[in-house]
């Protein structure tokens, strides 16, 4: 019964390596790569359920019967693209934020931010 | 075109976005967004007037039958949504001309309006869809629009708080993301009507139990509930004036309804309060987001930081309107909603109007306002009295039916609670009140002349519906009224 | 013609392995440099020369073949990037085992 | 690892591994995007952010405590929400018994694509993939809103007359780079067209094929220059162009709106419904493809732009 499931633990734990760097590390590109991470991962998860034993890929051809799921593959296709769209913002934003600050820096960051106010 | 109406409403602002890139005028551009959303708004009262009279509109996008295709489902509750947002829109853009001059550089006017359409677009998408993915899809859309338009602020804090708002709200989006894949992986669907009909068969699993946590965490984030909330305050604060004004009335209100979406017609009633704690746990953090919020208002110095906390306060009302599911909660939390949006635009577009005379918000900058610029000011009373919910303003309306719907139940340690929120209230108000006409007006400035024309049509337009919804208020009941009603599958 | 294609596709494997080996045990920069980028060259050419063999279909063959030329117009031209990109920022190969343990005691100080 | 380059390196690896892995799941087209996008431009993005931001992650203070908590919950609310979850593959799972079917099924009669990934995004989903190219705009306009540099006639005239002097050093040290890159160039593009109208038949389609087309753009920019780039790519014509993508998207829909059809309904567009489909897809995935290439090249240009632009700033400085 474990091994039915075995591919989505891998996901989760994939998952959370990626949150963890995400909510943990101060460093603004650093969160970034732990966003991008965080999403990949769950793309993989919609395309392990897609997945049939047995299936190809969904390209009608002669002689096959049995094909994976389509409708999961066209949402991460879609998920993908606000992937990249995110990262380019954010990452948009972290050079703005070091033209400002001169740092990438969390902490560095509210410091100055505390002395502003 | 009439049966159009459901997707014209969307596509509208968003076709509209990149054709102003051809147009180059700052002023051109602001005429033909101004127009479009108007446009936009004038089909959500249609479509309102459609749906009160004959009820739910659905329409299939590609002619593909739903769940194949994907459609757009027009009922009572998103019909009030898009006309709030729509309304908004259109006030907020009338003023935008004039703020934007003094807030945002020339070679950055196009590009805010284009922003500021497809942000929108992006909002109407998210309400106006019945589809779980095209959600995420949408709200994408406007949440990267809203995080570059935070960022166009002046200050350089604003890009630090656009980044924060990056990454909560991309979590957030993830975690919908997730939800809505373990609720696909039970049902095999992402039609919220078929979705709703195939959850009751798998509702008692564990993966049902997870996608439903998921999915509200994730709208928890967008929406700032507390203690979800540490990303807004700077954002609202720091954005150009404008943004905020249109952010405050209308994001976390688009949250708002895909928290009642899902639980109530998503997961259902009876899932949704039963296999959480949800209930008890959304009126502890309603009531403890009121209190937080309103204690730290009071402790600001800046105006725009104080009315952020404070929309935290509000949206903690709504979410114990919400908890406290009933027709009449439910109803409450509505009327919130569509009051809410009310006040906070008036409110942030008279800010809006004191930062294009004065170029500040701080408390101290606002002494002897009163007198300088009496409109502005008078506005800022009313929409203060209104967010404390004083008779004869709409904050009234919603905070009367709020305290009915507590009662009924018999809550009556949280009606309490809730009048003591809006103490609270009182005592933040009267600290701009104070400032702006019992201090006298800060030497050297006392030739500060009240704010243009431009900007005071679209505040006291704001505040007049403050004012008349307050009195009248027929079209707001009888909608939210009719809303719940229909959410609860009560046949009136 | 199995064979000749298992012998072919050893042969690959093989360079990519001491290719690997290369670059874990190479004293400098430049040395792992020429590890890789020489068996990746020919380790490729003999994978993909392996796979034709196997797959007797023209198109199959002549995708193959297209992949083929791209990687040796391609793996080269990447090593030579590299290593002149290197060059500029004036990393200088290690000479011999004395003169290495120097560099690494003056650069952890 | 502190040395921002190389978690980058990694990242862009582990985006590669993961398409290996869509492959393994039948997930062609995903892993095709995947291996462009993950692999390929956002790794590119990052190492020309971290240009501009500094490689090296300071030491950390934070206490992860607060984090490890929440993650641990999270992740094992999800591991506790996976009991209950279908088996992996298997053909009875819910997942392949209700909507999916239909497509596997009747794409053929209805569409006419065997690509059935194709004929769900750019047929009975549609919308989501507007909202897609959408959302690929919005970055494109964010960005430029964000890191867009004006740029005075003076310093154009400058640039151009520093073309010559530039080419001239880069013309010694990256001969072969740039020979191979003039060669391979032409390919490139020609592939791109490939996977932009072979999208119906094999893995494909206007995203992927705008992605690669803009790779070849920014090879050629990273190696001849921004002001060659500059000169060749018409920086307010790209943007327009980013628009015409999102409007041919948004006409086709228009027009089976004029056509008293629903919106994107292709049938519209033929008396023939499935030459309607295939014309529908035909434009939308070109509306994509102009789109995504124009994005990117729109979003490299403004990352590199303001790089040189910091660089001027620090020379006059010193």
């Amino acid at each position: 019964m474990i091994i039915g499931l075995y591919n989505y633990w891998i996901v989760v734990v994939l998952m959370m390596i990626g949150f963890y760097i995400v909510i943990a590390h101060g460093n603004l590109i650093k969160k970034i790569v732990g966003l991008s991470i965080f999403q990949t991962s769950v793309f993989i998860f919609y395309i392990s359920m897609a997945k049939v034993d047995g299936g190809t890929a969904p390209i009608l051809a002669e002689g096959i019967e049995q094909y994976s799921n389509p409708l999961p593959h066209v949402l991460i296709l879609t998920a993908i693209v606000v992937g990249i769209a995110t990262t380019a913002l954010g990452l948009a934003l972290a050079v703005r934020i070091k033209e400002a600050y001169g740092s990438i820096e969390e902490e560095e960051i509210q410091e100055k931010d505390n002395l502003d106010c | 075109m009439l049966t159009h109406l459901p997707i014209l409403q969307v596509i509208v602002p968003l076709m509209a976005a990149p054709l102003c890139l051809f147009l180059t005028r700052s002023r051109l551009v602001w005429l033909f967004a101004l127009i479009v959303s108007g446009l936009a708004f004038l089909i959500s009262s249609l479509l309102l007037q459609q749906v009160m009279d004959s009820g739910t509109i659905s329409y299939t996008l590609g002619g593909w039958d739903a769940p194949w295709g994907i459609e757009y489902r027009i009922d009572q509750l998103n019909a009030l949504l898009l006309l709030i947002i729509s309304a908004v829109s259109t006030v907020v853009l009338f003023a935008a001309h004039t703020s934007i001059q003094q807030e945002i550089p020339e070679d950055r006017h196009t590009l805010f309006y284009i922003l500021y359409l497809l942000s929108l677009a992006g909002m109407l998408g998210i309400v106006a869809t019945a589809d779980a993915f095209n959600v995420f899809v949408f709200l994408e859309i406007s949440s990267l629009s809203a995080y570059a338009l935070i960022a166009l602020g002046k200050d350089r804090r604003a890009l630090w708080a656009a980044y924060q708002y990056l990454i909560m709200g991309t979590i957030g989006a993830t975690f919908i993301l997730i939800g809505i894949g373990l609720m696909y992986q039970m049902t095999g669907t992402l039609n919220m009507y078929d979705l709703s009909q195939r959850l009751p068969e798998v509702d008692n699993t564990r993966t049902v139990f997870a996608a439903f946590t998921f999915v509200i965490v994730g709208v928890c984030l967008k929406l700032a509930l507390f203690p979800l909330h540490l990303w807004l305050p700077n954002a609202y604060a720091y954005a150009p004036s404008i943004v905020a004004a249109f952010f405050a009335a209308t994001a976390t209100k688009v949250a708002v309804y895909l928290l009642i979406r899902f639980t109530f017609s998503i997961f259902g009633l009876s899932f949704s309060f039963t296999a959480l704690p949800l209930q008890m746990l959304f009126v502890v953090l309603g009531l403890m987001g009121i209190f937080v919020a309103s204690f730290a208002a009071i402790y600001q110095t800046n105006v725009k930081h104080l009315f952020a906390y404070s929309s935290i306060a509000q949206i903690g009302y709504m979410i114990v309107g919400f908890s406290v599911s009933s027709v009449t909660g439910l109803m409450a939390t509505l009327l919130h909603l569509f009051n809410h949006a009310l006040m906070k635009s008036a409110l942030f577009l008279a800010l809006a109007a004191v930062v294009y005379r004065i170029g500040s918000v701080q408390l101290t900058q606002f002494h002897g306002l009163g007198r300088q610029m009496p409109y502005t000011m008078a506005a800022i009373v009313i929409g203060g009295l209104s967010l404390i919910g004083v008779p004869l303003t709409v904050g009234f309306v919603s905070k009367w039916y709020l305290i009915m719907a507590t009662i009924e139940n018999g809550w009556w340690p949280v009606t309490l609670l809730i009048l003591l929120g809006s103490l609270l209230a009182i005592v933040y108000v009267w600290r701009i009140v104070e400032a702006a006409y019992f201090k006298p007006p800060i030497a050297g400035r006392e030739n500060i002349k009240e704010a243009p024309l431009s900007l005071l049509i679209p505040i006291w337009t704001m505040v007049v519906a403050n004012i008349y919804f307050g009195i009248d208020t027929r079209l707001s009941v009888q909608v939210a009224q009719a809303a719940s009603q229909s959410l609860f599958g009560v046949t009136p | 013609m199995d064979i000749s294609s298992a012998v072919f596709l050893l042969i690959g494997s093989f360079l990519c392995v001491s290719g690997g080996l290369g670059i874990l045990r190479f004293p400098d920069f430049y040395t792992r440099m020429h590890a890789v980028g020489v068996t990746e060259t020919l380790a490729t050419t003999m994978i993909l020369i392996g796979l034709m063999l196997q797959n007797p279909d023209v198109l199959v063959l002549l995708k193959l073949v297209i992949i083929l030329l791209m990687t040796l117009f391609i793996s080269p031209t990447a090593s030579h990037a590299l290593a002149s990109a290197a060059m500029q920022n004036k990393l200088m190969p290690v000479l011999d085992k004395n003169d290495a343990n120097e560099k690494e005691a003056s650069s952890n100080p | 690892m502190k040395d921002l380059f190389s978690i980058i390196m990694l990242l862009g690896i582990y985006s590669l591994l993961s398409a290996c892995f869509f492959v393994a799941m039948d997930a062609v087209d995903v892993a095709f995007t995947e291996a462009a996008v993950g692999a390929g431009i956002s790794t590119l993005l990052m190492l020309v952010a971290i240009t501009m931001t500094g490689r090296e992650e300071n030491p950390s203070r934070h206490k992860p405590a607060l984090a490890l908590v929440v993650v641990t919950i999270t992740g094992s609310l999800l591991i506790y929400g996976t009991l209950d979850m279908p088996y992996f593959g298997l053909a009875e799972d819910p997942v392949h018994l209700h909507v999916a079917p239909r497509y596997i099924n009747d794409s053929m009669q209805e569409v006419g694509v065997p690509n059935i990934v194709t004929s769900v995004l750019a047929s009975y989903r549609a919308f989501d993939t507007f909202g897609e190219v959408v959302v690929i705009f919005t970055a494109g306009m964010g960005v430029l809103a964000l890191l867009s540099v004006v740029r005075l006639p003076r310093d154009i005239a400058k640039d151009i007359s520093k073309i010559d002097a530039f080419n001239k050093c880069m013309h010694e040290e990256h001969l072969i780079l740039r020979i191979v890159t003039k060669v391979l160039i032409p390919f490139i593009l020609l592939f791109a067209l490939y996977v932009q109208f072979h999208g119906d038949f094999g893995p494909g389609g206007g995203f992927q094929a705008g992605v690669i087309f803009a790779a070849a753009i920014i090879l050629y920019t990273m190696l001849f220059g921004m002001n060659t780039a500059r000169r060749v790519i018409n920086q307010s014509l790209i943007q327009l162009l980013a628009a015409v993508g999102v409007l041919l998207y948004g006409s086709v829909g228009i027009v089976s709106l004029l056509n008293g059809k629903n919106f994107l309904d292709y049938n519209a567009l033929s008396a023939d419904p499935v030459a309607g489909q295939h014309l529908g897809i035909l434009l939308i995935e070109l509306g994509v493809g102009i789109t995504v290439t124009a994005v990117m090249v729109i979003i490299f240009f403004n990352f590199a732009g303001r790089r040189i632009d910091q660089q001027n700033k620090e020379n006059n400085d010193s």
